[in-house]
């Protein structure tokens, strides 16, 4: 029976010892938070992997202001409450930003804490609407609202002239918030758009047959797919083996090129998804060094649009701080909500709005070609 | 007669863990919060997994639906968080009596998949906005903190004496549910159905209080769980998480209230510690998970025998 | 007075007859033996007085009310306990916390009483604990209390069963097989206790294979064979029957 | 009409996988009386096994598809069996004396570290069987469509159930796993190795296991180190579902919630599908408490 104080003793003082960690007086420290394990565990470590290359970079030229970027990784799990945990661990190793994280759940279990802390947090993934609706004055996203992309698919779908549309999404915040949105305003579009379809397929799980033999029987003459690219491959592959040939609009959690792998080429030919312009559409020269450096160091491109929107989260800090001469988080937030403009991002340029939003028209609209290549449309 | 005097251990570990915090930065606090949460929640799983012997791995579903009561009564109704914490436990409770009664005579593994089920309809519900007022994937978002006294509890430090001061009130009143009638029809169902039955326990009728109870407690934790976030979405209420519980229980070893603690601890710390593992972290766990197991397979504190103190009846001439 | 009454019960399992047509009866206050080569079924028999079985057929009466349909745990707290044949104590438990809780069924403290700790549910605690170590005694193993119940010897963990269903103050104790796996000075000492326990007032009903102990107190003896009565009486008449005495002695060349 | 069909099919083909996994997890049950939550990584790694064969080994490079077919199996079953032999030894082997629920934690502690190893060794991101290396072709008749693929997995399982139900039945080897499942003291006593019995069921369970994994990577194509969880509850439920511990009710269960599945995302609700699932689940259990082949246990008092 007592051992087992003992025990709890040793881990308390384990705690104790495991703070008084030496902190080194000339650098900045950046946090960095993502899904490290877990369901969306590819996510984060790209997300990891581009932010090293990144601090490499910075540190290779002197760092900033001449401090040296000290990165600090931590593994929110993809799950609110680790996530709080990794929060709170990332603000007593006093970082002065923070980079992510993926999921908008996971991220809104995380924003009080940084903002009671003061530091600033850079979302690469979470687009939930109401994340900056709140108008925290430390928080700022790289990647657009789900409204924003709801607009450009409504304006596609219209371009495209297709009237009874069929969406379905996956349940997760993201995709339902997408799904929503964009069911609310094709709802209030004229010219007689029918919504013939709206539910939710279970994420992780391979045979989506059943769903898409309910699908067919709907009649859709397009069908908008708001999840991610796992679920949006093997949609178009059994699709396909079903013979039926309908579009398929996804959203940008389809951005990846391993969609094209799992659906097969054939298969997934002329799939329409809306996106932030890819690194390889982007005229300016980083994103080209960036795609270079990447797949030098890791043998293969960046797969995740969000992991090069970590990546622009980081640049930005950066400009930030040598800008500003200053760590001070009021300072950085300042400059980040008014005198950042038209900043050269891998993503297109970078400004954010007074609720931390990013400003401008991001999406584009893709289509793959009969090589299984994401091409530009006009 | 008086109550056996013991000294136990338990309240040395609670004034040193109490005199803690103020040398602790709020990370390490708030993974000590966390582990409190669990223990009140393993606390209140072994109640029917450890006394009374239910395989149970749905036991998140009690607590999602008093964290969602408190959530839904605080920021529709506005009603100050901690004045939902009966309500948040009585909705529980009375989920738990409801969904369990028709199939508490299951056994063993087919109990375990009906509450396994159990969960996932729950979650699943949670998921799909039923009634329009659990905000579906999103979540509820903007719970109060809570206010004791007119002071706002707020950072983790606070949120500590809140979370351990519920959990000494959880071991004192599981304590002595242990010691007494209705601790001991507990086991006794666990050990023989039947020699219960023989000892004129209706068996049904408890397992489904060990079950009430059970659920009244978690989801009196998922209250306060709700009001330490202030945002609840059902990520934090999936199958996995029932995993953690029962894993907590059985680890620490079922059936004692000091070894579920230790379990939370385990279960809860360890992997904040191999925090700098980074993407092994889960690796290492699961094989200290393993290795525990096998070097404890009861448990890393094994349940007591309950004493009683029969001194003076011994004494005492007997003859008739 | 006629106890309890057994009256034209039939039990199959699947197609098996376990029990065909049995009838008896139990006089208050005396010690009944119910007898028969195994898979006669004896112990059937009891499953059904005790309700853990349903019979498909027939009645059961216990102090003129019928009991049939009656769960388990209710027809222990009409006044019959019973000792399994396998014994099935509460291993986990100790001593006296198995006799405690034999107590349940007549004690009321629940859930509040439990957390509050009355005044009254700790008067009613403190009494029965008392109880219990007198019952301890009564069958001469309350050195034992604080042991593990699965750490007893086999022969004192039969007793603890007894003690056990003497906890629930029942009218009719039934033991199935008590002296199983008992040397011979425990039985002449449990034959002792049967006594003892009759004359507390508490009648007993038994399965035994031990020929002396079922000729030495019994009052009455039914024989079984086959799941069908075959036989009833006193000892003497039963040491007599020719039928049983073939059942006995035939079975045993034959098939066991 | 036809889509109720076209359900039914989709239902049938989806049961098949969930019975194959079914199979292991009602074996090992059985025997052990042990719910192996690691059953469903062990799949996982069936899968990133054929993975390797085919893209770092490439073996279609050298051998015909239908030879590539078999050897693929063969190593895959021999490797993911190979890997329960060492999980039974290493993790459940000491604790088989203790409580039962003691096993299933080390289960689930096997569970999250086969899954976190897979992720370490092959990174977390989806892997991608190459495609198109076995028949494409889709059977079409009378508007209703059914993939070759699938139905070679149906007739696999189908194969294994039917053979493991002779080898249960009809072998000696068999008799003594029979044995092993109703006593371990009994079939000890009368002369059979516990332990060996033990040792054939984690070889044939895991091995099932793996070419289940094998087979939904051909299937679909995308394979990730966290499918095998989703899996392995459904097979889970499916075994249960059938009654566990015994053969020809997983087969059956694993089909039955397969079409519980398809039917009711195609009439009530897609999103809440796993929902329906499990109510149905609750329904049947509480008409039939021990699954639907499963026996009534009479306790013997």
């Amino acid at each position: 029976m007592k051992r087992w104080i003992v025990g709890v003793l040793a881990f308390c003082s384990g705690l104790f010892f495991s703070l008084v960690v030496a902190n080194g007086a000339n650098e900045v420290k950046i946090g960095l938070m993502g899904p490290m394990t877990g369901k969306w565990a590819s996510e984060g470590q790209e997300m990891k992997q581009v932010l090293d290359l990144l601090v490499e970079d910075v540190n290779a030229k002197g760092g900033v202001n001449g401090m040296k970027v000290n990165l600090v990784v931590e593994d929110d799990g993809g799950d609110p409450r680790t996530a709080a945990l990794a929060a709170q661990k990332l603000v007593t190793q006093k970082v002065i930003a923070v980079i992510g994280t993926y999921g908008s759940a996971v991220t809104e279990a995380s924003q009080g804490i940084f903002n009671e802390a003061k530091v600033i947090q850079i979302a690469n993934g979470s687009t939930a609407i109401r994340l900056t609706e709140k108008k925290l004055p430390y928080f700022f996203r790289t990647c657009p609202r789900d409204d924003e992309q709801a607009k450009v698919a409504v304006q596609t779908i219209r371009k495209l002239g297709f009237k009874n549309i069929a969406i379905l999404h996956d349940n997760t915040t993201y995709a339902k918030g997408l799904a929503e949105e964009a069911k609310g305003l094709l709802e209030k579009e004229a010219g007689g758009v029918k919504i013939v379809f709206f539910d939710a397929l279970t994420p992780g799980e391979q045979d989506y047959t059943a769903i898409l033999t309910k699908l067919k029987s709907a009649s859709p003459d397009m069908v908008f797919f708001t999840g991610y690219y796992p679920e949006a491959g093997l949609l178009l592959k059994q699709k396909k083996e079903m013979k039926w040939d309908v579009p398929f609009i996804g959203g940008d959690a389809t951005n990846n090129p391993d969609l094209v792998k799992i659906a097969g080429k054939e298969a997934a030919v002329g799939f329409y998804f809306l996106s932030a312009p890819l690194p390889k559409d982007l005229p300016s020269g980083e994103a080209k060094t960036l795609l270079e450096a990447f797949s030098k160091k890791y043998g293969n491109p960046p797969n995740s649009i969000y992991a090069v929107l970590a990546g622009d989260g980081f640049r930005v800090i950066i400009k930030a701080i040598e800008t500003t001469k200053s760590t001070d988080p009021d300072k950085l937030a300042d400059y980040l909500h008014k005198e950042l403009k038209d900043f050269p991002g891998f993503t297109g340029s970078i400004a954010f709005d007074e609720k931390g939003d990013r400003v401008g028209e991001v999406y584009r609209v893709y289509k793959v070609d009969e090589k299984g290549q994401f091409i530009l449309q006009p | 007669m008086k109550r056996p005097v013991s000294f136990n251990p338990l309240w040395v570990f609670f004034i040193v863990i109490f005199a803690l915090p103020p040398l602790l930065d709020p990370y390490w606090v708030d993974v000590l919060n966390n582990v409190g949460l669990y223990a009140i929640l393993g606390i209140s799983l072994n109640l029917i997994v450890g006394h009374t012997g239910l395989f149970n791995l749905g036991h998140a579903a009690f607590y999602a639906i008093g964290a969602y009561t408190s959530a839904i009564l605080n920021t529709k109704y506005h009603m100050p968080i901690l004045s939902i914490l009966p309500l948040s436990g009585f909705t529980a409770g009375l989920f738990a009596f409801m969904v369990m009664r028709p199939i508490i005579h299951l056994r063993g593994d087919y109990l375990c998949i009906v509450t396994i089920g159990v969960g996932e309809i729950v979650r699943i519900a949670l998921v799909n906005n039923i009634f329009g007022i659990t905000g579906g994937s999103n979540g509820i978002f903007g719970i109060a903190r809570p206010e004791l006294f007119g002071y706002v509890i707020r950072s983790p430090h606070q949120f500590f004496y809140l979370i351990w001061i519920f959990l000494i009130i959880t071991v004192v009143v599981f304590k002595r549910l242990e010691h007494s009638r209705v601790g001991r029809a507990f086991n006794c169902i666990r050990d023989d159905e039947i020699a219960a039955q023989g000892c004129g326990i209706n068996v049904a009728s408890y397992k489904l209080t060990a079950f009430v109870i059970g659920a009244t407690w978690a989801g009196m934790t998922g209250n306060i769980f709700a009001t330490k976030m202030t945002i609840i979405s059902p990520e934090s209420f999936s199958f996995w998480e029932s995993v953690i519980m029962f894993t907590i229980v059985i680890l620490g070893g079922a059936g004692s209230i000091e070894g579920t603690i230790i379990g939370a601890f385990l279960i809860i710390g360890l992997p904040e510690i191999f925090r700098d593992l980074s993407s092994a972290r889960m690796l290492v766990f699961g094989l200290a998970m393993v290795i525990m197991m096998i070097l404890r397979p009861r448990g890393l504190i094994p349940p007591k025998l309950r004493s009683y103190n029969v001194r003076s009846i011994l004494e005492r001439d007997y003859s008739v | 007075m006629i106890l309890l009454a057994v009256q034209r019960i039939t039990k199959t399992f699947g197609g098996l007859v376990a029990v065909n047509n049995v009838s008896f009866e139990v006089e208050s206050g005396s010690i009944v033996g119910l007898i028969g080569p195994n898979g006669a079924g004896k112990t059937t028999v009891f499953n059904i007085i005790t309700g853990i079985y349903r019979p498909d057929k027939g009645e059961i009466v216990f102090n003129g009310q019928s009991i049939t349909l009656k769960k388990s745990h209710e027809i222990v707290k009409q006044g019959i306990a019973r000792t399994f044949q396998t014994i099935r104590l509460f291993s986990q438990l100790s001593v006296l916390e198995n006799v405690l809780s034999g107590f349940h069924c007549r004690t009321k403290s629940w859930v509040f009483g439990a957390i509050f700790r009355f005044p009254w549910e700790r008067r009613e605690e403190r009494q029965k604990v008392e109880e219990a170590m007198k019952l301890l005694h009564f069958v001469g193993i309350e050195r034992y209390y604080n042991l593990p119940a699965s750490s007893l010897s086999y022969g004192n963990q039969r007793l603890l069963e007894i003690a056990r269903a003497l906890a629930t103050s029942p009218q009719l104790l039934i033991l199935d097989e008590p002296a199983g796996g008992m040397n011979e000075k425990e039985s002449a000492e449990l034959i002792e206790l049967i006594r003892r326990i009759r004359d507390r007032g508490i009648t007993v009903l038994l399965i035994e294979h031990d020929m002396n102990v079922v000729m030495d107190i019994c009052e009455k003896v039914v024989v079984l064979e086959y799941g069908s009565k075959i036989a009833e009486g006193t000892p003497e008449e039963i040491k007599r029957n020719p039928r049983v005495i073939e059942a006995y002695l035939g079975t045993d060349g034959e098939e066991r | 009409m036809e889509n109720f069909l076209q359900q039914l099919l989709n239902g049938l083909s989806l049961g098949g996988i969930y019975a194959l996994i079914a199979l292991g997890y009602t074996m090992v049950y059985g025997v052990l009386k042990l719910i192996n939550f690691a059953h469903g990584d062990l799949f996982t790694i069936g899968a990133y096994v054929g993975f390797t064969l085919l893209v770092s080994v490439g073996i279609t490079d050298s051998v015909d598809p239908m030879a590539a077919l078999i050897i693929m199996g063969a190593t895959v079953m021999l490797f993911v069996a190979t890997l329960g032999v060492g999980l039974e030894r290493a993790a459940y082997r000491p604790l088989r004396h203790s409580p039962r629920l003691s096993a299933v934690v080390s289960a689930l502690g096997a569970s999250i570290f086969f899954q976190n190893a897979v992720m370490l060794i092959y990174g977390a991101r989806f892997h991608v069987y190459p495609q198109g290396l076995f028949t494409k072709s889709t059977l079409s008749l009378f508007g209703l469509y059914l993939p070759l693929v699938k139905v070679f997995v149906l007739m696999v399982s189908l194969v294994v159930m039917t053979l493991l139900y002779f080898f249960i039945q009809k072998t000696l080897t068999g008799a003594a796993i029979r044995a092993v499942a109703i006593d371990h003291n009994a079939a000890r006593l009368v002369g059979i190795n516990v332990d060996k019995v033990v040792t054939i069921v984690f070889v044939v369970g895991p091995a099932l296991g793996g070419l289940a994994g094998l087979m939904v990577g051909l299937l679909y194509g995308q394979i990730t180190f966290t499918m095998g969880w989703l899996y392995g509850l459904k097979a889970f439920t499916a075994a249960i579902l059938g009654g566990i511990g015994n053969i020809p009710g997983a087969m059956l269960g694993g089909i039955i919630l397969g079409i519980i599945e398809s039917m009711a995302s195609a009439y009530l609700s897609i999103a809440w599908k796993d929902a329906v699932t499990f109510v149905v689940l609750i329904l049947i259990l509480t008409i039939r408490p021990t699954g639907i082949l499963g026996e009534r246990i009479a306790e013997k008092v």
